[in-house]
């Protein structure tokens, strides 16, 4: 049985079960407050400025990046294993908690979940406007054609890439929206009662007519389960292929057996730096602090610094095996041209926030702390750029032969895009703010009456 | 395309007034209905054979026309799609090469060095390679003009005659002003012209004058003579400041020769040794064994000394003012052993260095053994001290008529403000450029010449060595070749052809004896390119009378910092400044593009505190950005000439600053080096297009190299890292093996001089676009092929490395694996494919090339105004090599190993029904090689040369230790250098 | 018309006795609507599932599609020679795990939603009485062999069990 | 120049050849063997009276020469030039084409000279009245258009969106879900199958039969009157390129023959302007491979010893030409995935032993194409 001593409490305020709905409901029913108008505009400027990006970059062609020869990928690349990264927590997240039957998710993996998605779309659009010939897109996929038919190159990490992320997508967002659904018929039924036609209309539509039946509620539990027990290898193997872009590629500095791991971790490292960003912006914003408690962030906390500690051993571990594999081209690459050299502010930064900064975690204090653990969290977010912008931009620039080295640095057509899908990201998830319910209420009710203090207190005053 | 055709059609009307039937243009005749009528391959409608004009409307789903224009009347000898190959000459007053043309359907497309010259022996050069461009070159004159307006070549002629027959009354002084002429028709043709009028005298200006050896010769044997030099028999090469791999006199034949004592086969080992003394790093001095960086005011002391170490040892008289700048002794003694057996050649143009330089030779008594007096070279015949008496007599109001042939004194001139007024005094004056250049803007009249490849033409660029340049297609604008005007204003009613074939008929038919009718010598000579006699032995007695002047006035001890200009691989004396592949060809030794630079030692740089790029004013004259140059000497700096042209056309204008600015104009001769050089550092730093921007190893033994004793002593000295990959070589996969044929490369680094003809020829070969400065410093150059140049050091004086590189063809190629569209297969003979069509340019394969030798189309550079050097206009588009594909913007690109050449030969054998012959199949590079350094064939023919170059001890792999399996081996350099160096 | 008897509760952890309750007298509870799953229910009304099942066959489905296309397209259809690589080549095994997960989800998905007949826009067999908020369902057929008094029995239990309210004929 | 004198001897073989073909076309008339008829054989370059063509007007010959020598020279001329009859030189010499030979018996030449003595124009007007105009010989009995399946695509459509206003809205059909889900569901798939087609059909133009500068007929050329392929597409042996037949090839047959059976003499003429005006003919291009692909007839025709019709169809039989096959990569790919190579072409001699060997055991009958590389993308796109 779930201890209260230890966890803390997760809902406070002792609510009862109509409450919660109460709760959970109003953002939705309610007009959103002044700050997200601000909020939606700012983005959507930010998105629009990447669509421009995107025009030029289609129009005139990828010669407007500050690509060339020997460093063929640039923040393109970063930038999209940056978002995928983020986009691993939400399931992650949800997932594992899952499975390790812990109660504190239900609060949080809603959220996690949405920005997961959003932090997916975001990443797919960079190998998508990478390519040289975006027009022949389709090439990718492997439909009967009339060349022969001319199949697909089934070896390659970038096809992997395309069948993982779009069974990612498909998965963690038929997981999120499969969760919403009670949560839509609570909102139907309350539109019920208001009156609201529309809102019924809508969310009757979305609920997929759920009625509260046990039959139903069994086999939505074992659907869930089996969503969870499939995902959680995805998640896995998503971006360990994700990291086999660079791990089967010959380039010192990638071509190691330590990546899969290592980017999964990271992966899920740089997640919950976002999800903590994301819960205490809805928690001030929302005034939701019954719900995201002081524990459910300092749960998150404790798990940051263990994790940033395993990224701290990884990054030990590659600069080990550069030295010790004796190679001479791995070892320039490491300590030539991450630890010194041209880079080494870049390797500095990555090592800083991420194995140094989330060490604070260690005190309760800390992680008690609202400001500093967001503070925080967005140094591990700026931390994890950084660990892929090293990865792809050294190995790039001096590779084996140093005829053909060459120095990069990004044109402000890539930033802007970059930029673009950041508004993207924020368009998506105040989005998601206002129109969907932003905690599993079911599943916050499910958990009440065994993780809070007080008993549940079933009569509304 | 479609509307290149056009644009011919029209151009049809104008050429009409072409009279000369030979050339009609104007369609067909009755009797060539009948057959009987005369065929030309140079009808120029009839070029425009099955030009498959695309009026294509792709973007809408109508079924796009296209039209198939077949030949009106089908001349015999073209079958559209197949090449023809004519035998030419190529000469433009520098360079000799004997050439074939390849024309596809009537256009010529490529250049291929002529296996049957004596001389160059299908060797080329960079500037040959690429002289195909010119032809199509936008900045061509279109008209003959006057004053800038267009005029027609009848009027012209009548002016011009009247004006000469007033003027050759009056006695007054008519110049002809022409480049070195080694086409003797055209000197007859000068002479008659003379006949005619009898005030008319010829001028040889040569703007890289040689004048100081013919003055020496003259000096030395009395007659005024460019011997031929034999480096093929040299075993010791001392070389003062002639740069004769990359520019010096005969470049092609003396790379022949050079490269052929420098190749190295298991059965007694032995190669030449190359000592080099100069101021700056030229291709020369990068290959040299010894490079010892002197000033250029030290040779001549220098020379004295080593004059008398030898005179010391053959008891011949000292000679005063030798001081040992560098201790030369050991050099002597070597000089000595190898007595007759040795060359020493001098490119300074002092007339004293080399009068010297000849009494060396003379004591080792090379003459006649390495040096070839009895037949010399005819490539340069310049006179600098006429030269300098005209530009006076100009000044002076006494030239009242010139013709500029070939050259350009305006722009390459020393002191051309004043021959720009002397020229404004001269009455007449007449330009034959036939592209826009400095001189044709400011002359009276200008009757533009034919390309080289629409004109006919002889050459004897050796005394006995004869070769013939015919048109390979009809004059694209209204130009007349130079012959034809001369001829025209002596009033001859012929055409220089008939002209022509007399003058062989009466002066080289009677030299031979094996074919008894003109017509079958004449086709012969035709077909070959080449004839070639044997001229009887004259007797040479050596003067050694002026050796003590010459001595005393010996330029030494310069002050201050000296300046030495150089001329570079791509643009030479600035003729091809406009010539886009060239402009964009990196300097073997720099790896600088678009661009001159101020080449400045490194201490120099360290001590002024310069950087790369930092602009420079060089005596107040212009500004420069400053590359530190390796193995520059201290207190010297060099320039390149060639560059800072104002009216050469797209490409050229405003590249660079004009260095010809500096020459010291004072002596006799032109000097290209001035002493006590101003040099301030101005604000600002420019940009330089470096292909290049990592100079070193970094330690990796990327070029393998060994000295001559080790590796006579062990073979694969040097290569020991080979042995170790092929012993530790495992793999997961069965080895790929091939049932037809596996091609293989493979490229002898110690032939290769980095001369950088390949670079080109892959260039014409394969429709590699030119992408201009701004994206080379983005280092986005489109080069299928490179040539990586490594410094041992980047202080001092390092030794140099050259490796060319290209797709390396891998059996385990790491690109292919990561391509997700399988857009770069491998097929069945060991080619790593590219199907351009199929890419979608993720890039991934770039990335993964360990060799990085996979280009990218960042934009799209055909049909782009921003990218217009070769693919957007219409006429320079008639360059393109039909059976190559033009990419479009965003693919990856890559060496193909020439695979249409390949395909080529195949289906030829095919044709012929028998088996692929070894060497038959020749990719670009390999064929424009001069070095033969470049071998490529059939890995699983066990006879063939490639197998038993990959069964050499020196064979390796580029990071073979990263097990692709290439198909690409290089033979580890050799340099014949001892333990301790012999020269302090 | 089929009529219904329906418990409306505020305390889930009151439904699960009275469920056994009732079967000993023989009725059998048809279903409870609750805003959560209360596992204690489930147990009582001793429902089963065997949705893992399916999710298995789909599984087996996916790995022997995948597998049999990939062999089939690199080395029956067009088989290119790929950094040396055979046609059959190890790295296959990453697309098919992902794919066998792929059509699991899918499979599952549809599967569920058949067989629960839901969809957008499906109205809810049983609404109103906020089952998803805070009120929890009882409810129970009245069979046409149920006399009234039975009927009367069964909402006594309901409301003696706690119960916040009772219908009939519904 | 040499070139020049090939030149003239290439044309003349030409012109032999041509008259040789004629001979060939009108051999079903041997079995009658009426002087008539085989004088049909002559009218291509003689004349009775009506002046000089290629060769003299005959009339009045059999006075001018006896008939001893005429019938030598009938039966073959050249072996009298080269046997130098000073009579035969002097008629080469002004007629330059040679007069090809013929298989006449001694009767058949003395039956012919007879008719020629006895010659009544009128007769050859009856010959030409026989020929009988055809106004549309232009026309291909057979399309090869694809099928146009946008009729289809919109029924479709209709279906789709009544039934699905049906199920939502009017409800005519009742508790009939399943009829709508598979109506739906049918609809849906027709319409992407259509869609694809059109997709895959972009670019190519199976059917292609444009309208040509000149009403030129293979089914007349190739046809009736037997012309060999490469005699006007003479590149494709040694070419990547077939080639268009320039105007001097036409002009071959057509200096003579200045009149066709359909078209008169309009058609034909335009060849005399074109070549009088000195402007190239513009024909319109029928098969059209992109520009990525290398494609080379002689690989094909010569090496790979193929047939045009394999191709290109049955072109003896088309009036305007027609492009037959979509000249699609996978119509490409099948064929070198079955058509067997030339494996005794000596340039395979010392290659691909295994296959050799597999052969000589009789373990398979041929190599394919694609097994020496006939797949490679490097065969056709570089």
């Amino acid at each position: 049985m779930y201890d209260v001593k230890v966890r803390g409490s997760l809902i406070e305020g002792n609510k009862s079960y109509h409450q919660i709905s109460e709760d959970i409901s109003k953002p939705v029913e309610n007009k959103p407050p002044k700050w997200w108008y601000i909020a939606m505009s700012i983005s959507t400027i930010m998105l629009l400025g990447g669509i421009w990006a995107v025009y030029i970059t289609i129009s005139e062609g990828i010669g407007t990046w500050g690509l060339n020869n020997s460093v063929a990928w640039g923040w393109g690349i970063i930038n999209f294993v940056w978002w995928i990264g983020i986009g691993h927590a939400g399931t992650a997240f949800s997932i594992f908690l899952l499975i390790l039957r812990q109660k504190w998710r239900t609060s949080i993996n809603r959220a996690a979940e949405a920005m997961t998605i959003f932090a997916v779309l975001a990443a797919g659009l960079f190998p998508m406007i990478h390519m040289g010939r975006i027009w022949f897109a389709f090439y990718i996929f492997p439909y009967p054609n009339t060349r022969g038919p001319l199949w697909l190159n089934f070896n390659s990490p970038l096809f992997w890439d395309v069948v993982a992320i779009s069974t990612y997508l498909m998965v963690s967002a038929t997981f999120w929206y499969v969760g919403m659904i009670p949560d839509f018929a609570t909102i139907r039924d309350r539109a019920k009662k208001t009156g609201s036609k529309i809102r019924e209309g809508i969310y009757g539509m979305m609920s997929f007519g759920w009625d509260g039946s046990t039959r139903t509620w069994l086999r939505y539990e074992t659907l869930a389960a089996i969503l969870g027990g499939l995902a959680a290898p995805l998640v896995i193997s998503v971006h360990s292929i994700v990291s086999m872009d660079f791990a089967t590629s010959v380039m010192p500095g990638w071509h190691t057996t330590i990546f899969p791991p290592y980017f999964v971790i990271g992966a899920i490292f740089s997640g919950f730096g976002m999800v903590l960003t994301l819960m205490i912006i809805i928690r001030k914003m929302y005034k939701f602090q019954e719900y995201v408690t002081k524990d459910h962030i300092n749960a998150i906390g404790r798990i940051l610094t263990f994790i940033s500690l395993i990224m701290g051993t990884a990054y030990m571990t590659e600069i080990f095996i550069a030295w010790y594999s004796g190679s001479e081209y791995e070892f320039y690459t490491f300590f030539m041209n991450r630890i010194t050299g041209d880079y080494y502010w870049a390797f500095y930064i990555m090592i800083t926030c991420n194995a140094i900064i989330p060490q604070l975690f260690w005190f309760e204090k800390v992680r008690t702390n609202i400001t500093l653990v967001f503070i925080i969290s967005i140094f591990i977010n700026i931390g994890m750029w950084f660990e892929r912008y090293v990865i792809v931009v050294t190995s790039l620039t001096k590779d084996y032969l140093p005829s053909a080295w060459a120095d990069y640095s990004p044109s402000y057509i890539e930033i802007m895009f970059y930029l673009g899908t950041i508004g993207l990201f924020l368009v998506g998830v105040l989005g998601f703010f206002k129109f969907i319910p932003m905690f599993a209420a079911s599943e916050i009710k499910g958990i009440l009456r065994s993780t809070s203090e007080k008993p549940v207190r079933l009569e509304d005053n | 395309m479609k509307k290149y055709w056009r644009s011919l059609n029209e151009l049809q009307g104008d050429l009409k007034v072409d009279s000369d039937p030979e050339f009609s243009i104007t369609g067909i005749n009755e009797d060539e209905v009948k057959g009987t009528g005369k065929t030309n391959r140079r009808d120029f409608l009839k070029m425009l054979g099955f030009g498959v004009g695309y009026a294509t409307l792709a973007a809408s789903c109508e079924t796009p026309v296209h039209k198939a224009i077949p030949f009106l009347i089908k001349p015999d000898e073209i079958t559209p799609g197949i090449a023809n190959h004519y035998a030419s000459t190529f000469f433009d007053g520098n360079d000799y090469c004997s050439v074939v043309v390849k024309t596809r359907e009537g256009r010529p497309i490529k250049l291929e060095g002529n296996k049957l010259s004596g001389l160059t022996q299908g060797g080329t050069t960079a500037r040959v390679q690429a002289s195909v461009l010119n032809l199509y070159d936008s900045a061509r004159y279109e008209n003959p003009t006057k004053r800038a307006t267009d005029i027609k070549w009848e009027d012209a002629d009548k002016e011009i005659i009247a004006e000469l027959q007033s003027i050759a009354e009056k006695g007054e002084k008519i110049v002809i002003f022409s480049s070195t002429v080694i086409s003797p028709s055209t000197k007859k043709l000068f002479a008659d012209f003379i006949e005619k009028y009898p005030s008319a005298q010829v001028v040889y200006y040569d703007a890289v004058s040689a004048s100081a050896i013919l003055d020496a010769n003259q000096k030395s044997f009395g007659k005024r003579i460019l011997a031929d030099y034999r480096f093929d028999k040299a075993e010791l090469i001392v070389s003062f400041n002639a740069d004769f791999l990359g520019n010096w006199i005969s470049p092609i034949e003396f790379t022949k020769q050079y490269s052929s004592k420098r190749k190295l086969e298991k059965t007694n080992p032995g190669m030449s040794k190359h000592v080099q003394f100069e101021s700056t790093m030229t291709l020369t001095g990068s290959n040299a064994d010894y490079r010892i960086p002197v000033k250029p005011s030290d040779e001549g002391a220098l020379l004295i000394e080593l004059y008398n170490k030898l005179a010391a040892k053959s008891g011949k008289t000292i000679l005063s003012g030798g001081n040992a700048i560098v201790n030369v002794d050991s050099l002597a003694d070597e000089l000595w052993a190898k007595k007759g057996k040795s060359l020493v050649v001098c490119g300074t143009n002092d007339v004293n260095n080399q009068y010297i330089v000849n009494a060396i030779n003379q004591l080792l008594d090379n003459y006649g053994k390495t040096i070839d007096v009895n037949s010399p070279l005819l490539l340069k015949q310049g006179n600098d001290e006429e030269v300098k008496a005209i530009v006076g007599e100009m000044n002076a109001g006494k030239v009242s008529a010139i013709f500029f042939y070939n050259v350009n004194p305006a722009y390459d001139y020393p002191e051309m403000d004043e021959f720009v007024t002397g020229l404004n005094k001269v009455g007449l004056s007449v330009s034959f450029a036939s592209a826009k250049d400095e001189t044709s803007k400011l002359t009276k009249y200008s009757l533009p010449d034919n390309n080289y490849l629409e004109s006919w033409n002889d050459a004897e660029p050796k005394v006995g060595l004869y070769s013939l340049g015919q048109p390979t297609i009809q004059e694209l604008f209204n130009t007349r070749q130079v012959q034809d005007s001369f001829l025209k204003f002596i009033g001859a009613e012929t055409s220089y052809y008939t002209y022509l074939q007399k003058f062989w008929e009466t002066e080289i038919y009677t030299k031979q004896s094996g074919l008894i009718d003109f017509t079958s010598f004449w086709n012969n000579s035709l077909h070959n390119g080449v004839f070639e006699t044997a001229n009887e032995a004259a007797t040479f007695e050596f003067n050694s009378d002026g050796l003590a002047d010459a001595a005393k006035n010996v330029i030494s001890a310069g002050s201050g910092i000296e300046l030495q200009i150089y001329e570079n691989i791509g643009i030479g004396n600035g003729t091809y400044a406009n010539n886009p592949w060239l402009q964009e060809l990196p300097d073997p030794v720099s790896k600088v593009c678009w661009d001159n630079y101020l080449a400045v030692s490194y201490n120099y740089a360290k001590e002024k505190g310069l950087e790369l790029g930092d602009l420079v004013s060089v005596n107040g004259k212009f500004e420069l950005p400053v590359l530190i140059q390796p193995g520059q000497a201290d207190e010297t700096v060099a320039i390149a000439m060639g560059y800072g042209r104002t009216n050469a056309g797209l490409a050229g204008d405003n590249v660079g600053q004009n260095a010809f600015a500096l020459i010291n104009n004072s002596g006799n001769n032109k000097g290209y080096f001035i002493s006590d050089v101003k040099i301030e550092k101005v604000a600002g730093n420019q940009k330089l297009a470096l292909t290049q921007e990592y100079h070193t190893m970094q330690g990796r033994n990327i070029v393998r190299e060994t000295s001559l004793d080790e590796y006579v002593k062990n073979p694969s000295s040097g290569n020991e890292a080979h042995l170790h990959a092929e012993e530790h070589s495992t793999t997961l996969y069965p080895k790929p093996e091939f049932k037809g044929h596996h091609w293989g490369m493979a490229i002898d680094l110690n032939a290769c001089t980095g001369c950088s003809a390949c670079v080109i020829a892959c260039q014409a070969e394969n429709n590699v676009p030119v992408i201009g400065k701004e994206e080379v410093i983005n280092r986005r150059i489109m080069h299928w092929m490179r040539i990586d140049r490594y410094y041992s050091d980047m202080a001092g004086n390092p030794e140099v490395f050259n490796m060319p590189v290209m797709c390396q063809h891998c059996d385990n190629a790491p690109c292919e694996n990561v391509c997700p569209v399988a857009a770069t297969p491998h097929s069945d003979e060991g080619l790593n494919q590219m199907a351009y069509n199929r890419c979608i340019g993720t890039r991934y394969c770039m990335n993964n090339c360990p060799y990085r030798v996979r280009r990218f189309n960042w934009f799209q550079f055909t049909n782009n105004e921003k990218y217009s050097f070769t693919d957007n206009l219409d006429l320079s588009k008639m360059v393109l090599n039909p059976d190559v594909l033009v990419r479009t913007r965003g693919v990856v690109e890559k060496c193909t190993l020439c695979v249409q050449r390949i395909q080529e030969g195949k289906l030829k054998a095919k044709k012929e029904n028998r088996a692929l012959k070894d060497g038959e199949i020749q990719p670009a590079c390999l064929q424009s090689c001069a070095a033969d350094a470049i071998i490529f064939g059939d890995l699983n023919d066990k006879e063939s040369n490639i197998t038993k170059a990959y069964d050499n001890e020196r064979n390796y792999h580029l990071l073979e230790e990263l097990h692709t399996l290439p198909s690409v081996g290089y033979l580890t350099k050799v340099k014949n250098k001892d333990k301790d160096d012999f020269i302090a | 018309m089929q009529k219904n008897i329906i418990g409306i509760y505020k305390d889930e952890t009151l439904i699960a006795p009275v469920i056994n309750q009732l079967r000993e007298q023989g009725v059998e509870v048809k279903d409870v609507y609750t805003p959560f799953p209360v596992n204690d229910i489930i147990e009582a009304m001793k429902l089963k599932t065997n949705f893992p099942y399916f999710a298995f066959a789909f599984g087996v489905i996916g790995f022997s599609l995948t597998f049999l296309f990939l062999y089939w397209t690199s080395a029956i259809s067009y088989p290119l020679v790929l950094g040396g690589k055979p046609y059959l080549s190890l790295s296959f095994v990453v697309i098919i795990f992902v794919m066998v997960i792929n059509v699991t989800v899918t499979g599952s998905l549809i599967a569920f939603f058949v067989r629960e007949k839901k969809g957008p826009g499906t109205k809810p067999k049983f609404d109103s009485e906020d089952v998803n908020d805070d009120k929890f369902v009882v409810f129970i057929d009245k069979t046409a062999k149920m006399t009234d008094d039975d009927s009367a029995k069964i909402s006594d239990i309901l409301r003696s069990s706690g119960a916040v309210d009772v219908k009939e004929n519904v | 120049m040499q070139t020049k004198l090939v030149y003239a001897q290439r044309i003349n073989k030409l012109i032999a050849l041509f008259l040789l073909l004629l001979i060939y076309n009108v051999s079903d008339v041997f079995s009658q063997k009426t002087p008539e008829d085989n004088f049909k054989t002559c009218a291509a370059c003689h004349s009775i009276g009506e002046g000089r063509k290629i060769g003299p007007d005959l009339k009045g010959v059999t006075e001018r020469r006896d008939e001893v020598w005429l019938i030598k020279f009938i039966q073959s001329s050249q072996t009298m030039v080269k046997a130098g009859d000073a009579e035969a030189v002097k008629i080469f010499d002004e007629y330059k084409i040679p007069m090809p030979d013929n298989a006449f018996s001694e009767e058949e030449v003395k039956a012919l000279l007879n008719y020629i003595e006895t010659f009544d124009p009128n007769a050859v007007v009856k010959v030409k009245k026989t020929v009988k105009a055809d106004p549309n010989f232009l026309e291909n009995e057979k399309s090869n258009l694809p099928k146009n399946t946008k009729g289809l695509f919109y029924l479709s459509i209709i279906i789709l969106v009544l039934s699905i206003f049906d199920l939502t809205v009017t409800k005519f059909l009742k508790k009939a879900v399943l009829v709508h889900v598979t109506l739906i569901v049918s609809a849906l798939f027709v319409m992407s199958m259509v869609t694809y087609q059109e997709a895959v059909n972009l670019g190519r133009y199976p059917g292609y039969e444009p309208d040509q500068p000149i009403a030129f007929s293979h089914k007349v050329h190739s046809g009736e009157n037997q012309i060999d392929c490469e005699y006007c597409h003479s590149g494709a042996m040694d070419s990547k390129r077939s080639g268009i037949p320039s105007a001097n090839v036409c002009l071959n047959c057509h200096n003579v023959i200045k009149e066709g059976a359909n078209t008169g003499t309009a058609e034909i003429a335009k060849i005399h302007k074109a070549v009088e005006e000195g402007k190239a003919i513009e024909w319109v291009k029928v098969h059209n491979l992109p520009d990525h692909v290398y494609y080379n007839h002689a690989q094909h025709v010569n090496a790979g010893q193929m047939e045009c019709e394999e191709c290109h169809g049955d072109v003896e039989n088309m009036g305007r030409l027609q492009q037959v096959n979509d000249l699609s990569m996978g119509w490409c790919l099948d064929c070198h995935r079955q058509k067997y190579i030339d494996i005794d072409n000596k340039y395979f001699g010392n290659q691909y032993k295994q296959y050799h060997d597999e052969i000589a055991k009789g373990m398979r009958k041929g190599v394919t194409v694609s097994e020496i590389g006939g797949e490679n993308c490097g065969k056709c796109h570089y």
